[in-house]
């Protein structure tokens, strides 16, 4: 019996041991790309290539990139104006995706709306359409409505993860009782004010999750954003103005990948701080998918 | 004048294409200040009646009025009542405090008098040192209390309970229920209270409506139908353990049970005709051990359940419960007999199944 | 009507508004485009011109071969991702694992870096032989280099491992999410009548994720379909076409040749194909029953 | 998103196109400076203007400039505001050469109303419409103004579709520190190249094979005798299935893979493989265009090297790069609801900004070459006198106008833009081992005639039957009808 | 020999750094094919045990004993006991053929001796006609009998039940206890059923074991501890409602509560001292409405339960459960006098809380 027990205690070290080993290989390759900007923008010389193994492991560190990036003025733009128009933009769609993606999903848990499996089948193989299909005629219909602006693309960005969260928050809101809200109605609220109130309180995970969702959609987006903001250089946001700022798409610039390298460390790490601190909410409002019945 | 006053409600359910009808013409008519407990088995309609007295819901047909004027089309939150929902609903991200006071911050109450009133009925309810707590920190009894502060702060006086029982331990339920009671005898809310357990409606109930296929069944007070159900489906439903309804038919001035005869009582002699069949409805509390009974059967089972104990008896095809008090030593098998206290019996018409007794008087008073 | 039954219509319309703008109209915008001749030589004054980009691509495309390639970048990137998401996600829920948050907050970080930049980063991580990828990592496991200008598989290579790069993180947590609500009885039953590991993980596991890999796996079927950016910016499609797909290439068409009518037509084909795909599996698996 | 920088040359079409080797001007081409497009007043008279109207006009343009040439075209716009106060513009920095971004906007009627690209793109845009035909405006005289060759790329059937400010072809950049003379011709250069292998043990060349291959390789193509197009009855045809692309590519194949002294590159330009292995050191010589000139400078000073390409030993000629343009064009009004007036003021934006003073500002700061005639010649006397700071840019530069001589006419008929991808298709084939020279060269030519088929370039497509829209509307339907698959049986609406 | 033994077992939980310590030595001896219910409040360690038993918690001090061998290193497969969880946790994708099937196939039973079995046992708890369903179409008595069933179906003979009817409605509980009862009859296997409803665990113990701080209170014939409970608390505990506990004192031979004075019953003559302090314990059902009675108080409230009515008397500080048989018809704050069956009541330690009773029967044993 003491023998059953060892067994049962090597058999656990073993496949402890596979567990971290896999996690360990896992965790760098994961982090091995992203050590490798931050280490760019610290240093001197910039190559994406790198030529050397040491640049892995640099002497010095460097500051340039980072100066040279956060004062630089590109015809009125700067780097710090161009982020503070992402963070707008970006703030702006999670929160116009949080309602349209829980109103979507209140809509379809709660309420009797005939058709409602027809409809939502259709609005989710709409989904499926490439942005190649779209892109111009979008661009097209915008421009005729005088949407190429931040409104438009707040508009544009929505859609996409609100229609993807509204089928999360579907699931979530069935797991809340509906007591929850008709309570409040009784006790002074309308429907549409025990839904701000009460459902999206306490959906806060899927909540959560559209946020970020319709957040990092909107803050990385590029296309879009470029094509609706391109004439305006102080409406830009930081995506295209670090794609500027660091000569990409300038031929006749030096390349600069130490200063692209610190634009994407300056913009990865308040996304990155988001979904480590959101974490455990993005793990609950996804576990509503585990819910649907079998 | 009624205070709640039902009129003729339809409502159909439609759920993956199949329609549902709910209530069916349910009438009811409440008095201020009564306690009603509306009874009925489960899925039978009865939060949706809640529902609708509360405007969460809309017949399709019929009337509700409330302090006698019509409702019908005034949203929940003009209709100034209250609820406990069937789970307590409290909000889990506030505190008890803000749980209680969240009905006066709708109505934007100023700050201070929200405090008085939420300490006050707090107090009341002595949950005054729960206030800071989360709804999750708190036992079954202590959240039923906080759902009911809640409802009772906003000063409604029509008070719609849910089922706030079910989800205790049953120790704690019996606490509750009493307090309950107490309650609605210092404050004098009008309330409805929906339930499936009858021992909470007969324990708390001023009235009681027994719900069946959408209509109330019996409408009054709770001992009334006990004693005299309106139907058998009554007789049976009200009463743990049931009524024991059997077969019977009259002759000779007496009701033949199979092979038993029993004297019929003077009181059914002008309502029953010589042959008529019947079902003879004895509450288990009616029977008594005894070994000059009439009744002869076997001890199929015994349930000790400390205060008193339920002696299953067979006699001939069927098992009749018996009630006696207190613990019991019958054994398995054991030849026992039976007396009825014929008094207590009920009779009901084999076919349509309603009470000949009620039936008659019912004749009596249209003529 | 009566008011309660109008008023679900307000929920539920503003997602139709923005449904219709935003896809359906660009929708039949395109299918219209795709009937006619619109290109830079018919840029104002194009007409109708019936099937005749869809018979330029049966008789003239490269159909098959594109197809061919979406497939193996579609289901190449699908399946890996999601089995090392799936590892992933088994290792994080063992319970006896310490450290768990921190893998976690580690293994998340490619899913919340700029999508664009982790791309430019990898297209320098894989130039042989001055990148990272061939110059050490490749070296020091002792495997052959990659290079995506020399070898097909190579490219695919490239491809999809970038691409399981940037999206495993969403499958791992989609899936450890999912595992995490599986009832614990379930498998103490199963300890009680004997199960070892593997069946457990058969017989309850798997069946209890279905749904959630049914759901995962369309949705993230279609968009890997129609992402081009990791292709359009690793191998430009090559060598030769061998690594072009249908979007990349009607991306090409439209926005490098200006043929917006070939292009319309090629997006169109492809997404025939990507919605016949979904809804075979969306009617095999019932898996929007729950959604609605 | 595009990593793809700089020019995708389009179609053009070209009086004539077939010239290999058209030649440039080097020395001073004393030309009657008639129009001084400086000047306000000759400029309102070229459109027609007497006087300044009473209301301001206001333009917008979109720029392509880099931010060296940037400087010198503030200081343009500076002083053009002060000579044209009642012109207001608004400009959008930096756009790279987006056509297709113009493109979509003209289709919106928001395109701008000036608007810089390339010569070749310009064609394409011209071609469709999108641009103003300049001749119907301003007199056959301003051609005058500009180098033969610029303005040559910028005409289209006769009409003038844009004024160029500069001109621009790849050259060849060594390091001085690796290569002890220029190499004259490819044995030299593959001398060099072994000898630079083995002795420093970096790559003797690298050669960029990313989208921009064609453009590239068209040099080569040339320098090994062939041409891309021939014409035979007027009627245009490809002509890459020639004995001169399988050499050519059967040279680079032996340099890249026989002979490891070219590195095959995966990017193209200063930002891409080639360019940063030239920048540190590790590759001697590479082939890229003036506009990288800064990045080189900056990193190997006095090292860099430029001078022509090579003569191809094996035929005697010279590899002829392409010889581009960039200018301005105006937007028709059609693309970007310009009022007539406002196309009067572009008309003198583009004058004024194509002008001896702005272009030679160009070549002062950012050593653009000039494609005003005048400005051309003022900076060759600069470079004879040695003038240009630091001392050893004189050479460099020289180095690279005398590439202007050996380069080769930049097709701008519309059948140029379908080269780009069936060469490329192939020819990364090709050096991915997948195929032979020769299948290369047949599969290229056949990819490129059916490019051309398919877009209605060449005969040869049989004409399809156009059916009624309403016969769509069915074939719709059944394409759609899969949707009917998840439908309830029994749906309710 | 006991067929399933606990001995001195300890377990402590460890939570957000906290430390719960839920089982503290406790011990547990259980007969060959007895139907034991272990009964305590929630969240006492009932669950913890079963597990334990099970093999999938491991005690942190003591031995499990299964069959009269030490089993403390058997894996769970190796115990050869089944487990009826909670909430029957069934395979929410499998059929319920497939789901009572599981357990065989796991062992590599033949197929068609698998389909035998599964059929039987089907047969036997009446769900033959519903092993195509999945368990979400099955209602709550159902997935109960497929449950068991697959318990059953190992041929396992130690069942482990945790509250398996907690989640039915309260008539469909009654049936399902009879029927489980039954079964046990039947098929005689030795079953450990953990509750904290005691309706349940007086109805279906052979032997209820009462759980309450970490060690079993109270072990032994459910009707013997309602009558002689060891302690104070057990006493409480048990029975609904529960024992009147009322503080007393010995005098003269008699037992002096408040201003009363009862006679103290013969049997506690000689364990008793004069002046001792003590807890006097009367059920509900010992006390009976008598105008000649000893005690004295008024009606506080009336509830009516239909076989029996429960009055709550006010006696001087204190309020006194009583149950009368049927339906009274008290009013409230009506006088009424109560008489005692005093050879029922039982008497308390005042301090100790232990039953004077049984603590001398204990000495008495243990001289
Ligand atoms: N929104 C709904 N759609 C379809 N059917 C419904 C809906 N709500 C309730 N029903 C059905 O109507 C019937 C009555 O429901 P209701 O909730 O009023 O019953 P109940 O008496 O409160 O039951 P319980 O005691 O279980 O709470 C049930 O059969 C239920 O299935
Ligand atoms: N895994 C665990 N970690 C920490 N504490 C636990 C754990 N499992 C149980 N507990 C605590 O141990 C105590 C006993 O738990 P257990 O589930 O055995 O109680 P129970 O008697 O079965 O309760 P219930 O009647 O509610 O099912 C509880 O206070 C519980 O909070
Ligand atoms: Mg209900
Ligand atoms: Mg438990």
């Amino acid at each position: 019996m003491i023998r059953v027990r060892k067994k049962y205690k090597i058999s656990k070290i073993i496949r402890l041991t596979i567990s971290y080993f896999i996690l360990l290989v896992m965790a760098f390759f994961s982090i091995f790309p992203l050590y490798y900007v931050f280490m760019t923008s610290f240093s001197n010389s910039p190559s994406l290539i790198s030529l050397s193994i040491s640049t892995l492991l640099p002497k010095h560190i460097y500051f340039t990139a980072y100066k040279e990036l956060l004062s630089a003025n590109l015809y009125g733009g700067t780097f710090p104006l161009w982020i503070r128009n992402s963070l707008i933009l970006a703030g702006s769609t999670a929160i116009i995706s949080v309602l349209l993606a829980l109103i979507t999903g209140y809509a379809l848990s709660r309420l009797n709306i005939p058709a409602k499996k027809i409809l939502a089948t259709f609005i989710y193989i709409v989904t499926f359409f490439p942005y190649t299909a779209t892109a111009v005629p979008l661009y097209l219909l915008f421009a005729k409505l005088h949407l190429l602006n931040y409104i438009g693309l707040i508009l544009a960005y929505t859609p996409g993860t609100s229609i993807f969260a509204a089928f999360i928050a579907k699931l979530s809101i069935d797991a809340i009782p509906s007591s929850y809200e008709e309570i409040a109605m009784v006790d002074g609220l309308s429907r549409f004010g025990a839904f701000l109130r009460i459902i999206m309180r306490l959906a806060l995970p899927v909540v959560a999750l559209t946020a970020i969702l319709g957040f990092s959609g909107a803050y990385l987006d590029f296309a879009l954003a470029y094509s609706f903001l391109l004439p305006n250089v102080k409406a830009w946001t930081a995506t295209i103005g670090l794609y500027y700022m660091a000569g990409l798409l300038n031929p006749a610039s030096a390349p600069a990948y130490n200063i692209f390298a610190a634009g994407a460390v300056i913009m990865g790490i308040p996304l990155m701080a988001l979904f480590i601190v959101s974490q455990r909410m993005m793990t609950r409002a996804y576990s509503s998918l585990a819910g649907v019945k079998q | 004048m009624s205070y709640v006053k039902l009129e003729d409600i339809w409502k159909e359910y439609e759920s993956k294409g199949k329609k549902v009808q709910v209530l069916r013409g349910l009438n009811l008519d409440i008095e201020k200040g009564e306690f009603v407990v509306i009874l009925g088995p489960s899925g039978e309609g009865k939060t949706t009646i809640l529902k609708i007295i509360a405007g969460l819901l809309r017949q399709d047909k019929g009337h509700v009025y409330l302090r006698g004027k019509i409702v019908d089309d005034l949203p929940p939150k003009d209709r100034n009542v209250a609820m406990v929902p069937q789970n307590y609903a409290l909000y889990p991200f506030m505190s008890v405090y803000d749980n209680i006071a969240f009905p006066l911050k709708i109505a934007h109450v100023p700050k201070d008098e929200i405090k008085k009133k939420v300490e006050e009925v707090a107090r009341m309810l002595r949950i005054d040192d729960l206030l800071d707590r989360k709804p999750s920190q708190l036992s079954g009894g202590q959240m039923q209390r906080v759902a009911i502060a809640r409802a009772l702060v906003k000063g409604a006086d029509i008070i719609l309970m849910d089922e706030p029982l079910s989800n205790l331990d049953a120790q704690v339920r019996v606490l509750a229920r009493e307090e309950l009671k107490q309650l609605q005898r210092s404050l004098k809310p009008t309330i409805i209270y929906v339930t499936h357990d009858q021992i909470e409606a007969l324990s708390l109930a001023s009235k009681v409506a027994i719900l069946h296929e959408g209509v109330i069944q019996a409408y009054g007070d709770p001992m009334e139908i006990y004693r005299e159900p309106n139907n058998a489906w009554v007789a049976k439903f009200l009463g743990n353990p049931p009524m024991n309804v059997l077969k019977g038919e009259i002759k000779d001035s007496s009701i033949i049970i199979g092979s038993t005869k029993i004297e019929l009582p003077t009181k059914f002699r002008s309502i029953v005709k010589e042959g008529q069949k019947v079902l003879v409805g004895i509450r288990p509390e009616d029977l008594y051990l005894n070994d000059n009974g009439p009744l002869e059967g076997s001890v199929e089972m015994v349930e000790d359940l400390g205060p008193y104990s339920i002696i299953h008896v067979k006699i001939e095809d069927e098992t009749i419960r018996v009630i006696e008090k207190s613990i019991t030593r019958r054994e398995r098998g054991e030849k026992v007999k039976l007396s009825i206290d014929t008094s207590k019996i009920v009779l009901f018409d084999q076919e349509s199944e309603k009470n000949l007794m009620l039936l008659q008087s019912k004749v009596e008073s249209n003529e | 009507m009566r008011k309660d039954k109008i008023y679900p219509f307000f929920y539920i319309l503003p997602i139709l508004v923005v449904t219709l703008f935003l896809f359906i109209f660009p929708l039949i915008y395109s299918l219209y485009i795709s009937f006619t001749n619109l290109s830079l030589l018919h840029f104002f004054k194009y007409e109708f011109v019936g099937l005749k980009n869809y018979l330029i691509i049966f008789k003239y495309g490269y159909f098959l071969e594109l197809l061919k390639n979406t497939l193996i970048w579609t289901v190449g990137s699908l399946v890996t991702m999601m089995l090392l998401g799936f590892l992933l996600a088994l290792i994080l829920n063992q319970s006896d694992l310490k450290g768990k948050s921190i893998f976690y907050a580690i293994l998340i970080l490619p899913w919340a870096f700029p999508g664009f930049i982790s791309l430019l980063i990898w297209q320098g991580l894989w130039v042989d032989p001055y990148g990272m990828m061939n110059k050490l990592i490749l070296p020091l496991l002792h495997l052959p280099k990659i290079n995506s200008l020399t070898s097909t598989t190579d490219a695919w290579i490239e491809l999809i491992v970038t691409n399981d790069w940037l999206s495993f993180p969403y499958f791992m947590t989609v899936f450890y999410s999912a595992l995490q609500s599986i009832p614990r009885e379930l498998y103490e039953i199963a300890d009680l009548d004997g199960a070892n590991a593997l069946t457990k993980f058969l017989r309850i596991t798997l069946p209890s994720l279905k749904k959630t890999i049914a759901f995962v796996f369309i949705t993230s079927f279609v968009f890997t379909w129609n992402n081009f950016y990791p292709i359009f910016i690793l191998t430009g499609g090559g060598p030769g076409i061998s690594t072009e797909t249908f979007i990349v290439y009607a991306y090409e068409e439209a926005f490098s040749y200006s043929n917006f009518s070939l292009a319309a037509a090629w997006s169109v084909i492809s997404t025939i194909f990507v919605i016949v795909l979904a809804i075979i599996v969306i009617k095999y698996t019932h898996i929007l029953d729950s959604f609605t | 998103i595009s990593s793809q920088h700089h020019v995708t040359p389009t179609t053009t079409t070209p009086p004539t196109m077939t010239s290999t080797s058209s030649t440039t001007t080097t020395t001073t081409t004393t030309s009657p400076a008639i129009l001084n497009t400086s000047n306000p007043q000759v400029l309102m008279k070229l459109v027609g203007l007497t006087s300044p109207p009473s209301t301001p006009v206001t333009i917008t343009v979109w720029d392509s400039y880099s931010t060296s040439e940037n400087q010198a075209f503030n200081e343009t716009l500076a002083a053009f505001e002060q000579a044209f106060p009642w012109i207001h513009v608004e400009v959008t920095y930096g756009v790279g050469v987006g056509t297709s971004q113009f493109e979509t906007a003209a289709e919106a009627g928001k395109a701008p109303i000036v608007y810089r690209d390339t010569s070749d793109s310009g064609g394409a845009l011209f071609a469709a419409g999108l641009v103003l035909n300049l001749s119907e405006y301003l007199p056959q005289s301003i051609t005058s103004l500009y180098l033969p060759t610029a303005i040559d790329d910028w005409t289209l059937n006769g009409s003038v579709y844009g004024l160029p400010d500069n001109i621009n072809y790849i050259v060849m950049f060594y390091n001085k520190q690796f290569v002890p003379y220029p190499p004259n011709t490819t044995n030299q250069l593959i001398q060099i190249a072994e000898n630079v292998n083995k002795t420093y043990h970096i790559w003797g060349i690298a050669y960029g094979a990313s989208q921009e291959y064609g453009y590239r390789f068209a040099a080569w193509f040339a320098g090994f005798g062939g041409n891309i197009f021939t014409t035979t009855n007027g009627q245009v045809y490809p002509a890459l299935n020639s004995t001169a692309m399988v050499d050519a590519l059967n040279f680079w194949y032996n340099l890249t893979y026989n002979l490891h002294i070219n590195y095959l590159a995966p990017s193209t330009g200063a930002g891409g493989a080639e360019g940063q292995l030239f920048i540190a050191n590790k590759t001697a010589i590479i082939f890229d265009g003036p506009w990288d000139l800064n990045a080189y400078l900056q990193a190997l000073g006095p090292n860099l090297g430029a001078a022509p390409l090579p003569i191809v030993s094996q035929t005697g000629l010279r590899a002829a790069p392409f010889i581009g343009s960039t200018g301005f064009l105006i937007a028709s009004p059609q693309a970007s609801g310009a009022t007539p007036m406002q196309i009067k003021a572009a008309l003198i934006f583009v004058l004024y900004f194509t002008s001896y003073q702005a272009d030679l500002r160009l070549w002062d700061v950012a050593h653009d070459i000039p494609a005003n005639v005048q400005a051309y010649n003022e900076a060759i006397t600069e470079l004879n006198e040695g003038k240009l700071q630091p001392s050893y840019l004189n050479s460099i530069m020289k180095g690279i106008l005398e590439q202007a001589q050996y380069g080769q006419k930049f097709p701008n008929i519309p059948q140029m833009a379908y080269y780009w991808n069936s060469f490329h298709e192939y020819a990364s084939e090709f050096f991915a081992g997948k195929i032979s020279a020769n299948a290369a060269a047949q599969g290229m030519e056949q990819a490129f005639v059916q490019s051309l088929v398919q877009n209605g370039l060449l005969s040869g497509l049989p004409i399809f039957p156009v059916l009624p829209p309403t016969q769509f509307l069915l074939i719709i339907t059944a394409v759609l009808s899969p949707l009917i698959v998840v439908l309830p049986r029994r749906w309710k609406w």
